[in-house]
């Protein structure tokens, strides 16, 4: 009995081993700083990862051009986790085993958070270019996590007072789309604008994205008599939800996200589209060095930037900046370099916070007005005529 | 069926599909820019690929219509499959041995039979002689130990085998429930969520670690498990699936939604990994603690499943699987039988799930969705319903090869729903057959069993 | 007289409106072969799937007498209770478990004889094993008697055509009932085999004292070796006796002379 | 709301004919059936988008696209059922399960990677209906049409079920198909046109409901596949009108759940009457509870 007994154990875990080690292939090394790149470059939201990876490797170019970083050429390894957290750990390892001194990534919060773990035991400095979950630098959990973009919470309350402000609503229907970014963003605006007092929360729901018809909740927004739409999540829903308002005649004001302020949304809501608005990050169009890099950009990979793309940019530049500045890649040497010294990025001067939150980066109002975004000031009233 | 025939039908065939797939695979239009791109390789790579597959499928469908006559499982298919994983064929052969050996549960009168038996395929017949396969096991073992000490293990290669493991895990506990008692249970990843969320939970408001979780998480599953089983399982096995899948959404939605509980899409961060007494260790360690602690939780699945295998219940779950209406007549309790097949699937599912939650430290909603179910069907349909050795290559099949060729890894999914489609036409017990258990009477024993 | 092992009082069964059985009443007595014989569609078999609790009879009751133990009302009991209470029965259409093993297909049978529960199948400790081991014994004891000894390890879907007719008989005896019943099982078995099987049925009825109750349409093994016969037709009982007072009732003759459809008993 | 949970209703109803005219026929869940409908939505939108970038516009596009959809919606149920469910007709219950769902990823990841993961605007094709404009804010045309449409196609199911000789076989086979084979009915033949069927009734769904939301991606298929195998379990799985009726109260359910309680948990509802309905009367309202033949 015995016998048999560790006998079969025996033989499983044989099995298994054996079969494990099998399996295993060898691992590359180079004397080279390797910027690790982690986020989406395939699955539906490869189109939030891919230009943060194109900018990456634009700046590695960039830098090897002046003859590398501390001497070294700058290796770009980039790793794919598609935005879910149970391959965002494969990807973390795979980076660290692969040896990457400082990482860019990963795009979504989600990811983000599962790899942080993972970066933080081993010691590499982390910078994302979209993850805006407030969590991340807020819980003081990730001593090594940077990012080129504001959190949720800044958006929200810019989107919150913007409506409270400058549009001067006093009744607010807050939507979400039930994602990680979306729902954290509305629950932030939702807290803002009670703490204010200046308005109320009529509606605050979710919405489930692809459902047959938004009819009911556009119905609700209707006899709540909200003033204002704010909502959380990404464009596509945005779309149907405005064109869906504007058929039943309604000209509740719209209010959104980043995820919003995307050109695909214009070009879907259509004549919806006008008046509506979206906060986005800062606009940068007249800094120079982003003009370079949309540029750089357009003449490497001809295509246009897509989102995040200068986030990215900035991001790479800060850490590669960071360890030149460091004269070292260890973990200590890059955070201290990345909070003392400002680098000059597409995004303007910037340089990081305690927190690891990037200082100079802000989010700004933008409002569709004949099938384009355009900035409106946050500070007096809006420009744009209340239909009411 | 002639040459000139057997190639007309196929030319029919390509002609046909490359009809079917044209508007999807050639005309691709981008309302947006307003610009209708034209793929017409496509159309061509259809239409080859169309016309060779054809041959295979036919050749393949009479294979198995011939096998069927003679009332034996042609194991052609399988060999071929095998034979192309490098890594399957020596443990084929180990564990198919396992199965073969009596649980020894029949003391005196049980022992290893020459695997006589007609309809064997000839593979597993080699597989039952000791000589051919224990010095193989001898190796693999010596390697499995030593495999995170390898140069070439690297933290990644130990964190995705032991994904693997993990897989393993879930496609054994699944395997209990689908292939040995034959409900078809869509919904497992509700229960793998229930075991995550525990131990996040728990160790979120009350700070309590892995080891007491892991029981815990287990526990947890196993009543959800019962708790669902008791109105569920009195229905059809069609109905189930579609049930089970209902349930699983469900969970995912509240856990999606229900913020003050489960903290919304935002998910649960920070869970610490298993300790060692208190150890400190670093990444590295960790991981190959990690990978020993699943080996040896595999092992102990493993071993219990082994032992309900060629036990009086899992006879029952064959028996129930095979056919309900004569297992009750003979005298079995068929809700108690799927009730106990339903609650230990979902035990081992929880266990899983802790370790999973302790290994990405990282739970949310996103991690627990209908496909990560399918994905573990798949494991088992591939691997062989009922057999564990299959359903440990079917794992690391599924799991590792998407992880190495990353290129392919897009058509991950495409592959889960192909195979499932073909394992099903083709070799519907799976690349491994789960062997029976064997008995040998000698004569004088069989008087003293005589109860006359 | 003694108290019948079966005792059927007027058992009705209706499907949506069309009545099945109507009003059947029907006993066996301990060591008796009871034969229920009658016209294709008759309703025999519903009958069994009614009194094995696989149907729900609308009205009347059944009763079981196990021997040396107290009447016990089973009507509308679920079906294992009903096995449990000690009556087995065998399908029409053969039912056996095709992939397991000639001698698991048997040890299924124990199951309702035995206890061990999950914990003693995972530990496996000196109870689990003492059983087992009864289980397996009994089990290859019986197919002995059966003359199966031969292919305890053959999976059940390669046995031919008589062995498994027999090896649902012996998966029945298994159960440890006191009375069998047996849906037609002599269909499809040359006279040879036939004969093998009315040598096998008494013996059963002898050694093992167990009573059997048999569906069959093979007048020539139904004739010689049941003690009384009941007559079927639709759905009515309307005939009774030993095998002589059957063949003489002009009742009985009218009903099979009034049939000539071919087809398939419907309830199967 | 009323009318957005009728509109619901119908999409669910043309989806959930399919599901319970192959269960009552073949008594298998078609789970790629949901994929067949958004296959028929993708169709649609990529001709009607060729058409109108050719400068054609109005209802010759809807025609063309809708039949074209049709008639690939109808290809692929009739194909996926050669390939993955004929093979199956002999082996046990789970073995076409298995296969259908394997068919559903597969047709879901087929489309994703031919065509695009993000969604897709759709084009609005149904026409204005001016004369609905004096009940303003009533009921919108595109709305009008789809309860329209449905309304047509149900009429003429029914017609083609009762009266013709196909219609005749479809029965014959749901009921027995040994006995329908003895009788000389062709049974493939007969399933193959189930199969097509429904797939057209999916179609229409898929173009209806493509052009009223206003946008598809690869994964509609799924969800609505679910809610509509709702509906069919509801009224009564095999039984036309039941599915009709379930679609339509599950409809309300969740138009008016989503309007009263929160639109949150908007699927839940769905899930929730599924899970219910099976285990209070899984012979659903008009369903016929079948009595287990041994």
């Amino acid at each position: 009995m015995k016998i048999r007994l560790s006998g079969r154990v025996f033989l499983s875990w044989i099995i298994i081993a054996g079969l494990a080690g099998l399996f295993a292939g060898p691992v590359a090394a180079a004397d080279t700083i390797k910027l690790g790149v982690a986020g989406s470059h395939s699955g539906d939201l490869a189109s939030y990862g891919l230009p943060t990876k194109r900018a990456a490797e634009l700046v590695a170019k960039e830098f090897n051009a002046k003859g590398g970083v501390l001497g070294k050429k700058v290796e770009i390894l980039s790793e794919d986790d598609v935005c879910k957290p149970e391959l965002a750990t494969n990807t973390a390892t795979k980076l660290v085993s692969r040896g990457a001194h400082v990482v860019l990534g990963h795009i979504c919060s989600g990811a983000t958070k599962t790899a942080l773990g993972i970066y933080k035991d081993a010691g590499i400095v982390t910078m994302s270019s979209s993850a805006t979950n407030p969590e991340l630098t807020q819980s003081g959990k990730y001593p090594n996590f940077f990012r080129t973009i504001a959190s949720d919470d800044a958006q929200a309350k810019l989107d919150a007072n913007f409506a409270m402000d400058v549009l001067k609503v006093k009744k607010i229907a807050i939507l979400h789309d039930k994602g990680d970014y979306g729902k954290g963003l509305a629950e932030f605006a939702r807290s803002f604008i009670e703490a204010s007092k200046k308005a109320q929360v009529v509606v605050f729901e979710g919405i489930t994205p692809g459902a047959v018809d938004y009819s009911a909740v556009v119905n609700k927004i209707k006899q709540s008599g909200a003033e204002a739409v704010i909502y959380g999540g990404y464009h596509p829903e945005a779309s149907s939800i405005v064109i869906q308002m504007r058929k039943k005649k309604m000209d509740t004001l719209f209010i959104s996200d980043d995820g919003v302020k995307d050109d695909t949304f214009i070009k879907v809501a259509g004549k919806a589209a006008e008046g509506v608005y979206a906060s986005g990050p800062k606009d940068t169009t007249k800094n120079p060095l982003a003009i370079a890099a949309i540029a750089a950009n357009k003449s490497t990979y001809n295509t246009d930037p897509g989102a995040f793309f200068l986030n990215g940019y900035a991001a790479a530049q800060a850490l590669l900046n960071a360890i030149q500045k460091a004269k070292s890649t260890k973990y200590e040497a890059v955070a201290k370099a990345l909070r003392t010294y400002p680098v000059d990025t597409p995004l303007g001067k910037i340089k990081f916070d305690n927190r690891g939150d990037a200082i100079g980066v802000g989010f700004s109002m933008y409002q569709v007005k004949n099938g384009v975004y355009v900035e409106v000031p946050v500070a007096k009233p809006a420009t744009a005529k209340k239909k009411k | 069926m002639n040459a000139f025939a057997q190639i007309r039908q196929s030319l029919i065939i390509a002609l046909w599909f490359m009809f079917l797939t044209f508007p999807i695979l050639a005309v691709r239009v981008n309302t947006i820019e307003k610009v209708v791109e034209w793929r017409w390789p496509n159309m061509i790579y259809v239409g080859i690929g169309s016309f060779l597959i054809s041959f295979v499928w036919r050749y393949f469908l009479e294979r198995k219509a011939q096998g069927g006559k003679q009332g034996t499982h042609t194991a052609l298919l399988g060999e071929a499959t095998v034979q192309a994983m490098t890594v399957a064929t020596p443990s084929v052969q180990a564990t198919t041995a396992t199965e073969v050996t009596p649980a020894g549960q029949a003391g005196a009168q049980t022992a290893k039979a020459p695997a006589t038996a007609t309809g064997k395929p000839f593979m597993q017949r080699i597989m039952a002689e000791p000589r051919l396969y224990r010095p193989v096991l001898m190796v693999l073992s010596l390697f499995g130990l030593a495999f995170p000490f390898l140069p070439f293990a690297s933290t990644y290669q130990i964190n995705i085998v032991t994904n693997a493991l993990l897989y393993i895990m879930l496609g054994l506990g699944l395997n209990i429930v689908v292939g040995l008692a034959g409900l078809l249970h869509l919904g497992y990843v509700a229960f793998y969520a229930v075991g995550a969320y525990s131990y996040a939970l728990l160790y979120y408001h009350f700070g309590i670690g892995f080891w007491v979780a892991l029981p815990i998480g287990a526990l947890f599953a196993a009543i959800f498990g019962i708790i669902l089983g008791f109105p569920v399982l009195r229905l059809r096995g069609d109905y189930l699936a579609i049930v089970t899948l209902g349930f699983a959404e469900i969970t995912r939605l509240v856990l999606e939604n229900w913020n003050g509980f489960s903290f919304g899409p935002s998910g649960i961060a920070g869970i610490p990994r298993p300790g060692l007494f208190g150890m400190e260790m670093d990444l590295h360690q960790v991981t190959i603690y990690i990978y020993f602690l699943m080996i040896a939780l595999c092992l102990f699945t493993i071993f219990v499943v082994n032992r309900l295998q060629n036990s009086r219940i899992g006879r029952a779950w064959v028996a129930l699987r095979e056919d309900e209406v004569a297992c009750e007549a003979m005298g079995v309790d068929p809700t108690m039988a799927k009730l106990t097949a339903f609650a230990l699937g979902s035990t081992w599912a929880g266990l899983a799930g802790v370790v999973f939650a302790a290994k990405t430290t990282f739970v949310n909603p996103a991690s627990f969705t209908f496909l990560e179910s399918a994905m573990i069907l798949s494991i088992v349909v591939l691997g062989g319903m009922g057999s564990i050795v299959g359903v440990i290559i079917g794992a690391f099949i599924l799991i590792l090869l998407p992880e190495y060729l990353r290129a392919f890894s897009e058509y991950r999914m495409l592959l889960f729903g192909l195979i499932m489609v073909v394992m099903m036409i083709f070799r519907p017990q799976g690349i491994i057959v789960g062997i029976r258990q064997i008995y040998e009477f000698k004569k004088a024993s069989a008087k003293e069993g005589n109860r006359q | 007289m003694m108290e019948p092992l079966l005792d059927v009082k007027e058992l009705t069964m209706d499907f949506g409106g069309l009545r099945a059985l109507d009003k059947v009443s029907l006993q066996v007595l301990p060591g008796e072969i009871v034969a229920l014989i009658g016209p294709n569609g008759a309703g025999k078999t519903t009958f069994f799937n009614c009194i094995t609790g696989i149907y729900k009879p609308t009205g009347g009751d059944v009763f079981v007498t196990p021997p040396g133990k107290k009447q016990r009302r089973i009507s509308g009991m679920k079906t294992h209770r009903v096995t449990a209470q000690g009556m087995a029965r065998t399908f029409q259409n053969i039912r056996l478990f095709p992939e397991m093993t000639v001698l698991e297909n048997v040890m299924i049978g124990r199951h309702c004889r035995s206890r061990v529960g999950v914990l003693g199948a995972i530990l496996r400790d000196g109870t689990t094993r003492r059983e087992e081991k009864d289980i397996v014994d009994t089990s290859y004891a019986i197919l002995e008697k059966m003359g199966l000894a031969e292919e305890v390890n053959e999976l059940a879907k390669n046995l031919p055509y008589g062995d498994q007719r027999r090896l649902e008989i012996a998966r029945a005896m298994a159960t440890g009932p006191f009375l069998l019943l047996l849906d037609e099982p002599a269909a499809g078995m040359n006279p040879r085999e036939t004969d093998a099987l009315e040598e096998l049925i008494r013996r059963i009825c002898k050694e093992d004292n167990i009573a059997v109750l048999m569906i069959e349409h093979d007048m020539r093994i139904v004739m010689s070796i049941s003690s009384r016969i009941y007559v079927l037709d639709y759905g009515r009982m309307i005939a009774a006796g030993t095998s002589v007072e059957i063949m003489e009732n002009p009742v009985v003759i009218k009903a099979y002379l009034g049939e000539e459809e071919i087809e398939d008993d419907k309830c199967s | 709301m009323f009318l957005g949970g009728l509109t619901r209703g119908s999409i669910y109803a043309l989806i959930a004919l399919g599901y319970t005219m192959v269960y009552g026929i073949i008594e298998l869940i078609n789970f790629a059936h949901g994929e067949i409908y958004m296959i028929g939505a993708f169709t649609a939108l990529i001709v009607s988008s060729v058409l109108a970038f050719a400068g054609m516009s109005g209802l010759s596009v809807l025609f063309l696209a809708a039949s074209v959809a049709i008639i690939y919606s109808a290809a692929y149920g009739f194909t996926v059922e050669k390939i993955a469910y004929k093979p199956l007709r002999q082996a046990p219950r789970l073995s076409p399960l298995i296969s259908a769902i394997g068919m559903s990823i597969f047709l879901q990841n087929y489309v994703m990677l031919a065509q695009t993961s993000d969604f897709l605007p759709f084009p609005n094709l149904l026409p204005e209906l001016t004369f609905l404009e004096r009940y303003g804010l009533k009921i919108g045309s595109s709305e009008f049409i789809i309860l329209l449409t449905t309304a047509v196609s149900m009429v003429l199911l029914m017609l083609l079920i009762k009266f013709t000789k196909m219609g005749k076989a479809m029965r014959a086979t749901a009921q027995d198909r040994n006995m329908a084979m003895l009788v000389g009915v062709d049974v493939n033949r007969t399933i193959s046109y189930t199969f097509i069927i429904g797939s057209v009734l999916a179609a229409v769904g898929g173009v209806l409901i493509a052009s009223h939301i206003g946008r598809i991606n690869f994964y509609i298929g799924f969800i609505a596949g679910i809610k509509a195998f709702t509906a069919a379990v509801l009224g009564g799985i095999g039984s036309i009108p039941g599915a009709v009726l379930g679609a339509f109260i599950l409809g309300w359910t969740e138009s008016f759940a989503t309007g009263y309680v929160s639109s949150d948990y908007e699927d839940v509802f769905a899930f929730v009457l599924l899970v219910l309905i099976l285990i209070v009367r899984p012979s659903g309202l008009l369903g016929r509870s079948t009595v287990q033949k041994v």
